[in-house]
């Protein structure tokens, strides 16, 4: 039996890799890489601790996360073809008409 | 089918405004262009059929009424949100019609997305669950990514669309931690097992800390609390402008409606611990957002930093809340919260609104320069902005004195009168800012060079939203009470 | 849209045709496949070939070297060396013949510009090789390529074409039929 | 320990047998395309190597294992290698949850062993979906990685192609799902016992015939869906030979060339035992019972049910050669409104309709 | 046998994250997530969350990361090798999450948690996608709704967004 | 111009009012038609006049809103004026309080290191806005000084008193010095008005019945003297459209009447016998005595220097030749000007030769006053409803605030 909290710090280690990721990066699609390295860590915790009550609720969790993470990829990705058919340009420092 | 009657007679509010919202879109592609006012005039339709379906459960329901296997309640608390966002997105449809048009990007499903964004904002302030409160606060997310970049015709608009989109998406991804790290404490994500979860583990444990900061930081993003603002100025401005008023007013009282549910019914167990971490973030937040605010020129971002700023006032509210001593200790605290985002509501929303009018009338109307000498010009637009931007400042007898000083009551009577006198000095920063708006409209003279101003016409609906807006303001500011013991009576739910 | 086109439309009703039409193909099964390796088809009279150098059937070169067919290919395939036969300076002949046949294109107009009919449009086709190098034909090559496409020759070379006096004027001293 | 072992060496036999059949299959199908190609063109086909050109597979794969392995300049030489190979080993284990046969249990020392499945799971259609979507991968990076346009465009096209319609499929399969009440591949089989009208497609009722749940529309829609889900004709938008040279294996040669034909043949094959096991009742015959039953002799109805299934599977796969042989490529934009505009609403009313069914006449 | 598995997984996992991070080419990066993906569902698998464990392939690696690919290639993104200046941020939020993991783990860990004794539909009943199907269409109905709502949010402003020709009025 | 007058006469409800918020809300409500009175209409440099005034004001009534706010939950959770006046606070809170209330009325006096909105603000304000500022809004200050800090924080007021009258006296005789120098006559008359502003908040500061009595009294008569002095200004402002007083010179030849009045106001000003002024300063002069003999000595320079920079003023303007170029335009006063002026020289001359019904009036509220910091001293925590306030307070359990609580 795995503890559980070999999981929690598995997902932790992973969601700040992708904190750092996100911070880090300025290519708008590693960010959004890194925003699902998040939100993958979050799944791994619910995952791990609705085995561990024996919950189906966390699973759930997991479920519609999933839905909304798909989601948001779809605008996302949308919005960053709009913006480079715009401007050619994904980088997040190339972004000058606004401060950032 | 049956055995869901009662519960979605209960959510029938948002049953409608979901289905009207599906009814533009479907709509939208077979209306003709010259006819799409028709849509917006079905949403308003349906939002006021809405508002009269909540306020008339004000009285048949006053307990709390849980539908859907407890994910959600109506409550009083719940019904004063439902009541503020559904006039907030009425005004906005109404704002936005003249808006759209002059933009050239009058489409239909714009106001479906608002409405599928107030359905999101309904269901995150109902939500006793961290579920259905994530989910709502994806759906009024993702609605308003996509409304931010409707103007694809200009950069800007869609760089803010991706500022917007990227730290959303981040900070949805740091509460969603926060929620997971909660469901691991408690084994369930409703509110109420939170709750007897801390309260059986104790406020100690750091785990339960770690998870308190990161839906605090989650939230703090949504509500653009420094240091999770930084999206907020860009977003503002490249919005259309009767987007960054939706936003500005029905995101961030949505936000704020779960973050309190959530704090005190999920987390009030922790009380002691995220007063001090919501003390330090309002204090940060009311100094960054007055401050930076004296530098911007362009308006809309003024109104970003400023927006910035109320959140910080709102959180004094939430930090007297979470001082509070008893079992409701922190109902004036909280109240506080509820009557200021009201009272921000009418008076941002008035704000926008005359910028999107000055847009109207082919003036480039953001840059604060623009309005110079619009006194001349407009002498009655020029007044209500006036108004608006007296009650942004705080000054009696406006109604944004009254939610200041809810607030400040609140946080003294929480022993932190210094706190109170720190906002009040950075109110005063504010007014500068705010004043120098009607500086340049009432004192300076039309710059020469500017060929002939053209005369702005206000359209009908738009007048009429700025009549609420004033009425609000001036209601508000002379007679607040009935406000005030709404909000009062409301909070009593929030257990 | 009428009733019946809708119909077809939901029941892919032009596509099933075509399937029928297919399938029916495969059940009458006709197939006009040659099986060229083990059975050839019958090449037609005018069929152009493999390029030929010819001979007289005494044996002689009927080429006289004169670079005529080299100006008429279009495709610069052909490279003629000529010179004087030895010892009778008024006669010449290609000292050397060189075709590319990888760049031929089977035109024939090399075999219309030749004065003599030296050149010749054999039915040999089947010329695959591996190494395109041995498409580049010498004279002995194409020489060889004639004697065994063209086995029957005209007997009297003066006879033969009204420019071949004009050009030899006299047939002591040609080259010798080879071995 | 020894039962461990044991057990592993069982699964590996039987992935064993199964790929060598998959791999046979697929190599007779090369053939075959060509040959039944060639008859509906009224052609020969391939008639050189062994008889009846019987040997042409094996003369293939020994051309193409000798031939010079290209890799372009600028190619990115890592992604270049990894693409065939993801094809190849993605559409190989799709078949892990395919019964082949019927649901019979054997005892080998203690262990209880299915021989005509793999890995009977519960979850198998999902399994499918996954493999299915993960196909994608090996064509969109052998189209990056070769530097090239028609590449570039091939695997790009590929991309949205697979995305399109990967959600028919899995729409299309919903209906069946519902009248099935499970995911395993070899329970959704085995309830469609009793006779041809039993069969999903039908969707007749155990008692007796009526086909109110009939799935012949997300049949259809299924049928369509596959098709252009391993790029076949008239949906080959991705290796259009005439547009894109060949799509996104332009640059391929040698053996990781052979790896994307096989692995498309494979897909083929994949989705024609999934069409069968979930839409013509898999290994059951289309009359109750089996004829070596009747005769007597039980232990052999085995054979008989294999037999059917291959005849289904080879139904299908025979049919994708048939539309290849008699329709022209759509255009682009006319596959992607075909799957979104047609495809999809189909998929979707047949789920109501289905459940609708269902919830008035349950089965 | 239980831990072997987990540490694999784990380590791939925690590997294939800093390669997503770190590595340049967005496609490259892409691949890593994928990787990734595939051992957090292996993750799944291993607790007895199958259904998650499909979908996870299906969702994330099926349609999630083809249209990341989708969209590098579309834009044609070649290298990526610049960083953004926010070292010293990132590397202080980083110790700071860090050195709170360990205090976490070295001084408290897990403790005993609060065993749920709501009225969940608990696993093991039925199958894994079974139970999750069940409560998915009654406890959690209304999420659902919500959820359908946002995927039709999603798709038409993705479509609005990314339309080439928009009308205008 | 017009617009704003209905709004700045709602100031009148401040005086009256007997609720704290509503009090602040009146104090608060002035400062946007103040605002824009000086800087739409005001001069070249109102912009910036206009903000400064603004600012100064708002940020010293901020305090007052938290002061207000302290006193309500210590005070009974009421805003009633009165109720707090009976109450009694802990001297410490006394003392913050002090200061935040300090920092409001100080701020609108303006008492000497809070002025310098002042002169800025007069200078570049409409002669209307000049004569409102002056008359009424100075008065604001005062009012607040007399209504809530002396009989709600006695204790405090007392302690502070030796500060206070420091202050003031440095902005007597610091406003007279700076009015010595000046050319401008409406910055003249603002820096004068800071200076008697200070007798007014010395009156009320040395806490006898005859310093605060001659406080309010001085109250008045500012309002009235300072008012005519303004609009005398103004008058000259609108003919010669200079306020200089090198532009303004020799006024008697060509406006007898206006230079008669401007000198009528000069003297009350300077508190000469028999106009109101002397009366006022008089009476704090006298309080001022019984508390200290210097202070009294040294406000009394500020009054010698009064007189010295008025009459030089006068001199300088009444008397002289004018020059040529603004003689066509120097007509003396019409009839509306002179309605205006006439009746404030009548109110200078009663009240300064009969200041009876006046100081009568005033003498029961300001003996009130004085007793109830007196018996403040006595009993510190003498209200039982103050005592339980306080010890609920130091127990923690408080009751919640309901609607009825915070309404007004």
């Amino acid at each position: 039996m795995v503890p559980i909290s070999y999981y929690l710090i598995l997902s932790g280690i992973v969601f700040l890799i992708g904190f750092v990721g996100v911070l880090l990066r300025r290519n708008i699609i590693i960010i959004l890489l890194s925003v699902e390295l998040m939100l993958n860590a979050t799944n791994i915790n619910f995952v791990a601790f609705s085995q561990y009550f024996h919950d189906v609720a966390g699973q759930v969790f997991v479920f519609f996360a999933l839905t909304v993470a798909a989601a948001e990829v779809a605008v996302g990705l949308a919005i960053i073809i709009a913006l480079y058919r715009a401007k050619s340009a994904i980088n997040i420092d190339e972004f000058q008409l606004l401060k950032w | 089918m049956s055995a869901y009657g009662a519960d979605l007679l209960a959510l029938l509010p948002e049953l409608i405004i979901v289905v009207t919202a599906c009814l533009v879109i479907a709509l939208d592609p077979i209306t003709p262009a010259s006819r799409r006012d028709l849509l917006a005039w079905l949403s308003v339709g349906a939002l006021v059929i809405c508002l009269g379906i909540t306020i008339g459960q004000i009285n048949s329901v006053n307990a709390r009424v849980s539908a859907f296997s407890e994910l959600v309640v109506v409550d009083a608390y719940a019904r004063f949100w439902k009541i503020l966002l559904c006039s907030v997105a009425g005004l906005t449809i109404l704002t936005s019609l003249p808006y759209l048009k002059a933009e050239r990007i009058h489409l239909g499903e714009y106001y479906g997305f608002i409405l599928l964004a107030l359905s999101g904002m309904m269901v995150m302030v109902s939500g006793v669950d961290l579920l259905t409160i994530y989910l709502g606060t994806e759906l009024m997310s993702l609605s308003l990514y996509v409304m931010t970049g409707l103007n694809r015709s200009k950069p800007r608009s869609l760089e803010a669309a991706a500022k917007y989109f990227v730290l959303g998406a981040f900070s949805s991804g740091i509460l969603l931690y926060g929620i997971s790290l909660l469901y691991g404490l408690a084994g369930s994500t409703k509110l109420a097992s939170i709750a007897s979860a801390i309260g059986s583990r104790g406020a100690d444990d750091p785990l339960v800390l770690i998870a308190t900061i990161l839906v605090a930081v989650g939230f703090g993003f949504k509500i653009a609390a420094v240091p999770f603002h930084m999206w907020t100025p860009d977003v503002y401005q490249g919005a259309p402008t009767s987007v960054t008023a939706f936003m500005a007013v029905a995101a961030k009282a949505a936000s704020f409606a779960a973050f309190m549910r959530v704090f005190v019914e999920g987390l009030g167990g922790l009380k002691a611990d995220w007063s001090l971490l919501f003390l330090l973030i309002s204090v940060v937040t009311l100094v960054l957002g007055n401050v930076v605010a004296i530098v911007q020129t362009n308006i809309k971002r003024m109104l970003a930093y400023s927006s910035i700023a109320h959140a910080g006032y709102a959180l004094i509210g939430f930090v007297a809340a979470g001082r509070g001593i008893g079992l409701s200790g922190g109902t004036p605290g909280l109240a506080s919260i509820m009557i200021y985002l009201a009272i921000y509501s009418f008076m941002t929303l008035g704000a926008f609104a005359v910028i999107g009018m000055l847009r109207k009338g082919g003036v480039e109307g953001e840059e604060i320069e623009d309005f110079t000498g619009l006194a001349k010009r407009q002498p009655l637009a020029a007044f209500l902005m006036l108004i608006f931007m007296t009650s942004l400042a705080g000054i009696p007898p406006t109604a944004g004195f009254i939610g200041k000083f809810y607030v400040f009551m609140a946080a003294v009577e929480a022993d932190l009168a210094w706190l109170a006198a720190l906002a009040l000095v950075f109110a005063v920063v504010s007014a500068y800012y705010y004043m120098r708006v009607v500086m340049v409209m009432y004192m300076r003279d039309p710059s020469p060079s500017s060929v002939a101003p053209p005369h702005l016409v206000a359209s009908p609906t738009l007048s009429f939203v700025l009549a609420c807006a004033v009425a609000g303001v001036i209601l508000f500011g002379l007679y607040p009470n009935p406000l005030v013991s709404f909000a009062l009576q409301s909070v009593l739910t929030l257990k | 849209m009428t009733f019946n086109t809708w119909l077809k439309t939901i029941t892919f009703y032009e596509i099933l045709v075509g399937m029928k039409a297919t399938m029916s193909h495969m059940l009458h099964y006709r197939p006009v496949t040659e099986q060229y390796p083990h059975e050839k088809r019958t090449l037609p009279d005018n069929y152009r070939g493999m390029l030929a150098l010819l001979r007289y059937d005494d044996g002689t070169e009927k080429c006289v070297g004169c670079d005529l067919c080299e100006a008429a290919c279009p495709s610069r395939v052909i490279r003629v060396v000529s010179a004087e036969v030895p010892g009778e300076p008024t006669k010449r002949y290609s000292k050397e013949y060189y075709m590319d046949m990888t760049r031929c294109l089977f035109c024939g107009l090399c075999v219309d510009a030749c004065p003599v009919d030296a050149l010749g449009m054999t039915r040999e086709f089947e010329w695959s090789v591996y190494d395109k190098r041995q498409l580049h034909l010498n004279k002995e090559q194409l020489l060889a390529i004639g004697d065994r496409s063209f086995p029957v020759r005209e007997k009297q070379l003066e006879l033969q074409h009204p420019n071949v006096a004009f050009f030899n004027v006299a047939f002591k001293h040609l080259p010798q039929k080879p071995g | 320990m020894t039962e461990l072992s044991l057990r592993l060496a069982v699964s590996f036999a039987q992935i064993l047998a199964e790929m060598s059949i998959v791999m046979i299959t697929v190599a007779t199908l090369t053939y075959f395309e060509r040959k039944v190609l060639g008859w509906m063109q009224d052609r020969m086909g391939p008639m050189e190597v062994g008889p009846y050109g019987l040997l042409q597979p094996v003369a293939d794969g020994i051309k193409l294992f000798f031939k010079e392995d290209i890799v372009p300049a600028g190619a990115n030489k890592a992604m270049f290698a990894l693409a065939p190979m993801l094809t190849m080993v993605v559409s190989m284990i799709g078949f892990a949850v395919i019964p082949f046969g019927p649901n019979l249990t054997l005892d080998i020392y203690g262990m209880t062993i299915k021989p005509f499945v793999v890995a009977d799971i519960n979850i198998g259609i999902l399994y499918i979906l996954a493999i299915a979507s993960i196909g994608a991968y090996g064509i969109i990076l052998g189209g990056w990685a070769s530097n090239s346009k028609y590449s570039l465009l091939g695997g790009l096209r590929a991309a949205a192609q697979v995305i399109s319609y990967e959600l028919n499929v899995g729409l299309a399969l919903v209906g069946v799902l519902m009248l099935a009440g499970t995911m395993s591949l070899v329970e959704i089989t085995e309830a469609q016992s009793g006779g041809f009208w039993h069969w999903f497609i039908w969707g007749g009722r155990p008692d007796g015939f009526f086909p109110i749940h009939t799935q012949i529309f997300a049949f259809v829609v299924f049928v369509i869906s596959a098709v252009a889900e391993t790029n076949r004709i008239p949906f080959d938008l991705p290796e259009a030979e005439s547009e894109l040279v060949a799509g996104f294996f332009t640059e391929y040669s040698g053996m990781r060339f052979a790896f994307f034909v096989s692995a498309e043949y494979a897909n083929m094959m994949l989705v024609s035992c999934v069409a069968s096991a979930l839409f013509l009742g898999g290994w059951n015959a289309p009359y109750p019972g089996t004829i070596f039953e009747y005769v007597g002799l039980e232990q052999l109805a085995w054979i008989e049910h294999i037999v059917w299934f291959a005849a289904k599977v080879y139904f299908f796969l025979f049919m994708f050669i048939w539309i290849r042989a008699t329709l022209p490529r759509l255009r682009y934009d006319q596959l992607m409104r075909f799957g979104w505009k047609v495809m999809l609403p189909i998929a979707l009313a047949n789920i109501i309709v289905t459940s609708f069914t269902l919830y008035f006449f349950p089965r | 046998m239980e831990q072997v598995v987990f540490f694999y997984f784990a380590l791939v996992i925690a590997a294939a994250s800093v390669l997503v991070v770190a590595l340049r080419n967005p496609i490259y990066s892409a691949l890593a997530l994928l990787i990734m993906f595939f051992h957090v569902a292996g993750l799944y698998v291993t607790l007895h969350a199958e259904f998650l464990a499909a979908v996870q392939i299906i969702v994330y690696a099926g349609a999630i990361l083809v249209l990341y690919l989708f969209v590098v290639m579309l834009l044609n993104l070649r290298q990526d090798d610049r960083y953004h200046r926010q070292w010293p941020m990132a590397g202080i939020v980083g110790a700071t999450l860090v050195i709170e993991a360990i205090i976490l783990t070295v001084m408290k860990g897990w403790t005993s948690p609060v065993v749920a004794t709501g009225t969940e539909t608990t696993v093991g009943a039925t199958t894994n996608a079974g139970a999750i199907g069940d409560v998915l269409y009654s406890t959690y109905l209304f999420p659902f709704e919500v959820a359908s709502l946002i995927l039709l949010v999603a798709m038409i402003g993705a479509i609005m967004l990314a339309k080439k020709d928009i009308g205008e009025c | 111009m017009t617009s704003s007058f209905p709004w700045l006469s709602l100031i009148l409800v401040l005086f009256v009012a007997l609720d704290f918020v509503l009090f602040y809300v009146f104090w608060e409500a002035m400062l946007i038609p103040m605002y824009l009175l000086i800087g739409v209409w005001g001069g070249p440099n109102r912009l910036y006049a206009a903000i400064k005034f603004f600012l100064y004001t708002l940020a010293g009534s901020v305090l007052l809103l938290v002061a207000i706010l302290v006193l309500y939950f210590y005070g009974g959770h009421t805003f009633d004026i009165l109720a707090l006046s009976q109450g009694t606070y802990p001297a410490s809170l006394q003392m913050w309080l002090f200061l935040a209330f300090f920092a409001a009325f100080a701020v609108k006096v303006p008492m000497f290191p809070f002025h310098t909105w002042l002169p800025d603000a007069h200078v570049e304000a409409p002669t209307a806005g000049s004569v409102i500022l002056a008359s009424i809004l100075l008065k604001m200050g005062t009012y607040g000084f007399l209504r809530f800090s002396l009989p709600m924080l006695p204790d405090a007021s007392l302690s502070f008193t030796p500060l206070m009258v420091a202050l003031s006296i440095i902005a007597i005789i610091y406003g007279a010095y700076m009015a010595l120098a000046q050319v401008d006559l409406k910055k003249l008359i603002a820096y004068s008005s800071v200076s008697h502003m200070g007798f007014v908040t010395l009156g009320l500061f040395v806490l006898n019945q005859q310093g605060i009595e001659g406080a309010v009294l001085q109250m008045v008569n500012h309002g009235i003297t300072t008012g005519g002095l303004f609009l005398c200004v103004g008058i000259i402002y609108e003919r010669t459209h200079s306020r200089l007083i090198a532009d303004n010179v020799g006024l008697a030849t060509p406006m007898p009447q206006y230079a008669t009045l401007l000198v009528i106001f000069a003297l009350s000003s300077l508190g000469l016998p028999g106009t109101n002024s002397f009366v006022g300063e008089f009476l704090v002069l006298v309080g001022t005595f019984l508390w200290s003999k210097v202070a009294t000595a040294l406000a009394s320079l500020g009054i010698i220097l009064a007189a010295t920079y008025l009459l030089w003023m006068i001199q300088r303007v009444v008397f002289g030749v004018p020059s040529p170029h603004h003689l066509p335009k120097l007509s003396d006063l019409n009839q509306r000007e002179l309605a205006t002026l006439v009746p404030l020289v009548v109110l200078v001359f009663w009240i300064g030769l009969y200041p009876n019904p006046l100081v009568s009036r005033m003498h029961q509220s300001v003996t009130n006053t004085i007793a109830s910091m007196s018996r403040a001293k006595v009993a510190p925590t003498a209200s039982p409803s103050a005592e339980e306030t306080t010890e609920s307070l130091l127990v923690g359990s408080r009751e919640p605030l309901t609607a009825q609580g915070s309404s007004r």
